[in-house]
């Protein structure tokens, strides 16, 4: 039996993955909603939207509105809660042998780590820690904004956690070098950046004198906001050991190839795959491809020409 | 009823575009595939430069042609009205559960471009022989689109049939129509209103709504509304649990 | 002789501008050079290209890159130096009777000092502090990102300087509330918001197995940041007394109504003019047309209702 | 000589487009008022949904109409490639500094798109009846503009005329042509190359240079190079210093 060597195959310091082609929490559901578009069980993986303790209905307000060069989300972390998802979705991973990393998201220390404990108990091999989220404690500062808060927090579910913990930045800090420094120091696996940039749109709309007003206040991804993402990975990749995940405003080869150059190992597709749901897919095979035509040997090998 | 085809995106031709009222277009795309589609259900558009793909209610399929209507707003439906016959266009769907169809007395409510979906199911009623009556209404006569079988029109101004808005005739016509369901799609006040009144006469009522969508498929949570279901309310994602909803499930802003 | 009551008129709490179209430092040179395109003594007020103590020959890679929705740019503040800007600039400014305000930028509080210094015995009216610079002291840290050294170099500044004293905030940081409050407190009579953005890009150009590389970090502006730009007004407005200038992303009246509706007092064009160079003197005809067309009073009104 | 109009911004019709070599166009422009350009100066055309406006050297002016040549190359070109007579384009300029034209025997040096400006100095030297030579290089004959004048020209494949670069013949033909200046442009390694073999024979250069541009006035600062004056090394402006400079006062990277 001849056996093809994967060219696409990705480590993350441990963490291997068929290829480095991952779809980002929060734009891709649970486990095989895309399965209308593309096989879902061929990605790198899939980030399952973030999961908190207990189900989640969000916000209540405008939760989409379009900018010109992405949209501003404020869902609020709507989600069916981590019991749910260990006996609805869960299987479905499994039964359809999809490659997945659990988001989970809390407000409080406790909370992560309750999480953790219950990913742990479940086998659940990969998580991503969402520290975008309000720090009760701290009076609404969210976790990924203050170093010592966020390495007590990837301290206290390293402790517990055995699989491997990647930590998703936000882009949302004076200096991500220092957080994404104190991820890895409490025992972070590798880092994923970056999360939605804080971002509002007001759309105006002027009805006999007075004027019809939304208003959204939240998460801002798409196109817009690559140079920022660029920024982060190369930044943090002069400073961390631990491999980076790139994301951000990913929509096509040359955006993945540029994530590359500027350090990551591995990628995240968000807002894109509302604008292609086929695109993971689509990346895939084009990276492939492009390999293969270029006469490269692998993807190492043209991650190594793209950052010589 | 699914798409039979795998795939539920696909780039097609357009097979042709008209001008069918002021501002307003058909547009048909060919499918190579049969594909079947439930009035009610939409597919979405990639709009050349857009991040959000845009939803439109499915209009007709006939020989594997595809065809929706849309009145241009901004960005999206201009770009659309911009392709000419043989262009590509990027579909992605069907999508969402369309008009629950009863073997009862229907009557069909369309406000503006609302007419699309109830157009499509008065063709699916007709071929099922089920009784139905398509009351509609437009701003003004050129609001009016061409080709499309309306049984009683309405218009704001007047200028064609009755002058004022469909719900002024609304008691009128379920009195003198006396039908069994009601199946509505036009603006989100429209729609309240039908339900309203659906409720007082003790009619079923089905309601196609809108909402901003960025997934379409029910993943991003973007479209919620509230629905009213089993005495709880709970969020239901317009594109995927809809866009048709019982009237008397939404909870009505 | 009648008097036309200027209906743009645009009171920032004591600074009268004729209108609220301002144009940003450093994409509007130094007095009348878009003289060509418009008639720049119209506008609300030009501000000029940063200028240092020194003149600054600015830095030597690529200082401009394109990406999909605005521009990296990597100037290095190359500048005439404030000697220069005196004897040559300022006459011009004075001469053609342009509306203007002086944007200073050092590299010490020393320096600032100094600049401030000169700036009062030219009785220069107005002045904006870039503070994104970094300060050499902290270790390169940038004074816009730091409350502490924000309120001691605006303090100082405040000492010597008696004009109207605008502080322009820098959005990479993570909380702008604060950084906006130390400079208000410090005696800022006005704050303008947003610097641009922190972003990288990079080229790739593959030539026979090789890529060649083009990589810019620097300051990301144009469309792409308006979001960021709004959701740091609204920001800001809730907690500040002082009038905030909008500034991010602006390229057509309803971004400056959307600018006025998040509470900004008068906005600041800068990319947009390189895109369309008469684009200022457009903006302020349109928002004049808007008001009398749609019968508001004067731009207050168009204000009050925006943001009722 | 400026531009007689007080205003350097204008919109106007497309009067003529047309394929003049492989993936090369030529582009007519109305101007409703006489503009003088000098050759090496630039208009700048903003290109729909870009950034930056993108700088194309003046090829032509006459009767109000001002030509440029472009080769395709990103958005912006296929942008303006889309055009079609009748069409409106938004241009500013002229900007920079043209060639400083000397009565001299001159010899003009083009390669690829780079033509565009030297093939107007020639029909300027012309018109002023200064000996002229001009030689331009090109990948293969397809890349060859059809209906412009060149006295040489050499194709790297040697499909047309000489094989090679330009380069290659160029110090044969200053020994033939005993030009007293040269003006060039095209790549910058070709430009400096050319720079160093004035030197060498003691002829002056004038180079066409290109950088990335923003505002395109010198305001912004985003498009200097290094230039060599009075002995100390400056910054100066392409867009505005230049994009025409002497050969020997750049200093080459
Ligand atoms: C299920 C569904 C079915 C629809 N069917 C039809 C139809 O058959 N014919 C028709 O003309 N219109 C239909 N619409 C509305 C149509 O989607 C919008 O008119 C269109 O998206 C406008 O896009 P634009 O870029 O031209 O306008 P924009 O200027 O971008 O937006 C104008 C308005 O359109 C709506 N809109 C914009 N983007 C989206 C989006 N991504 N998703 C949903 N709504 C959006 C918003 O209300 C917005 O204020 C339907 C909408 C939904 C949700
Ligand atoms: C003074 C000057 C005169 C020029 N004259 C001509 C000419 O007569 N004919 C011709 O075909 N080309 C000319 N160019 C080059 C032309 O400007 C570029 O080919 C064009 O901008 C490419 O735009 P694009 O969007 O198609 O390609 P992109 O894919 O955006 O860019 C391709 C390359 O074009 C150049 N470029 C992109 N944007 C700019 C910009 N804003 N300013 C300058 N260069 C840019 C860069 O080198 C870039 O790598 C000239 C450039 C300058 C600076
Ligand atoms: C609608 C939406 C929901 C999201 N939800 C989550 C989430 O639950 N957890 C999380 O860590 N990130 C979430 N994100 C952030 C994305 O995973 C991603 O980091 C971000 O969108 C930037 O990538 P993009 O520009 O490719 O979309 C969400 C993004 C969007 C657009
Ligand atoms: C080329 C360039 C140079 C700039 N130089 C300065 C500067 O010298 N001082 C300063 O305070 N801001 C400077 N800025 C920032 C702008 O004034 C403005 O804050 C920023 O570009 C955001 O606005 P915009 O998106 O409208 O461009 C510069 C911006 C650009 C694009
Ligand atoms: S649009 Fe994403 S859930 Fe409906
Ligand atoms: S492009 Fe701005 S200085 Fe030349």
């Amino acid at each position: 039996m001849a056996v093809t060597a994967n060219i696409l195959s990705t480590d993350l310091n441990g963490l291997i993955l068929q290829n480095p082609i991952i779809t980002a929490s929060g734009t891709y559901g649970y486990n095989c909603e895309y399965d209308d578009f593309i096989d879902v069980s061929k990605l790198g993986a899939v980030v399952t939207k973030a999961i908190s303790l207990r189900p989640r209905a969000g916000n209540k307000n405008i939760r989409i509105m379009e900018t010109k060069a992405g949209i501003i989300n404020s869902i609020g972390l709507e989600n069916v809660g981590i019991e749910k998802f260990l006996t609805e979705k869960l299987p479905v991973l499994q039964s359809k042998h999809i490659n997945f990393i659990v988001n989970i998201a809390g407000s409080t220390i406790d909370e992560y780590i309750e999480l953790s404990k219950v990913c742990e108990a479940n086998k659940i091999k990969t998580i991503e820690l969402n520290v975008s989220c309000p720090n009760v404690k701290s009076g609404c500062l969210e976790f990924g904004t203050d170093e010592s808060s966020l390495y007590e927090l990837v301290n206290e579910v390293r402790k517990i956690y055995n699989g491997f913990l990647i930590i998703k930045l936000t882009p949302n800090v004076t200096s991500i070098e220092k957080i994404g420094l104190a991820a890895q120091k409490a025992g972070a696996n590798a880092v994923s950046a970056i999360n939605t940039l804080k971002g509002s749109s007001i759309k105006l709309n002027l009805i006999k004198g007075k004027f019809q007003k939304e208003i959204i206040s939240g998460g801002y991804s798409g196109t817009g906001i690559k140079p920022v993402a660029i920024n982060a990975v190369l930044r943090l990749s002069k400073v961390l050991n631990i491999p980076i995940i790139g994301i951000g405003g990913i929509e096509n080869l040359d955006d993945v190839l540029e994530f590359f150059a500027a350090g990551a190992e591995a990628v995240q597709i968000g807002t894109a795959n509302f604008t292609h749901p086929d695109i993971a897919e689509k990346l895939l095979f084009e990276l492939s491809e492009y390999i293969k035509i270029n006469g490269f040997k692998d993807l190492d090998d043209l991650k190594k020409e793209l950052r010589a | 009823m699914i798409n039979t085809n795998t795939k539920k995106i696909f780039t097609s031709k357009v097979s042709k575009i008209e001008k069918i009222a002021e501002s307003s277009y058909l547009i048909e795309i060919e499918c190579n595939f049969p594909l079947s589609v439930i009035p009610g259900q939409f597919i979405s558009v990639y709009c050349d430069g857009l991040t959000l793909r845009r939803p439109f209610s499915v209009f007709s399929t006939n020989e594997n042609k595809i065809g929706i209507l849309f009145k241009e707003r901004g960005k999206g439906t201009r770009y659309i009205k911009s392709l000419k016959q043989g262009d590509f266009i990027d579909i992605a769907g069907p999508f969402g559960n369309g008009f629950n169809i009863k073997n009862q007395k229907s009557l069909l409510i369309g406000a503006g471009i609302g007419i699309a979906p109830v157009a499509f199911l008065k063709s699916r009623l007709e071929e099922l022989k089920i009784p139905n009556l398509l009351i509609s209404g437009f701003l003004n006569k050129f609001e009016v689109p061409k080709n499309i079988i309306i049984d009683k029109i309405c218009t704001d101004d007047g200028s064609l049939g009755e002058k004022g808005s469909v719900l002024n005739y609304l008691g009128q016509t379920i009195n003198e129509f006396k039908p069994e369901v009601i199946y509505a799609c036009g603006p989100s006040v429209v729609l309240k209103t039908i339900a309203k009144t659906g409720k007082t006469f003790d009619i079923e009522t089905q309601v196609a709504m809108e909402k901003v969508m960025a997934c379409g498929i029910g993943v991003c949570r973007g479209c919620v509304i509230d629905i009213r279901k089993d005495g709880k309310v709970i969020n239901a994602a317009v594109c995927k649990d809809g866009p048709v909803f019982k009237g008397d499930e939404v909870v009505w802003q």
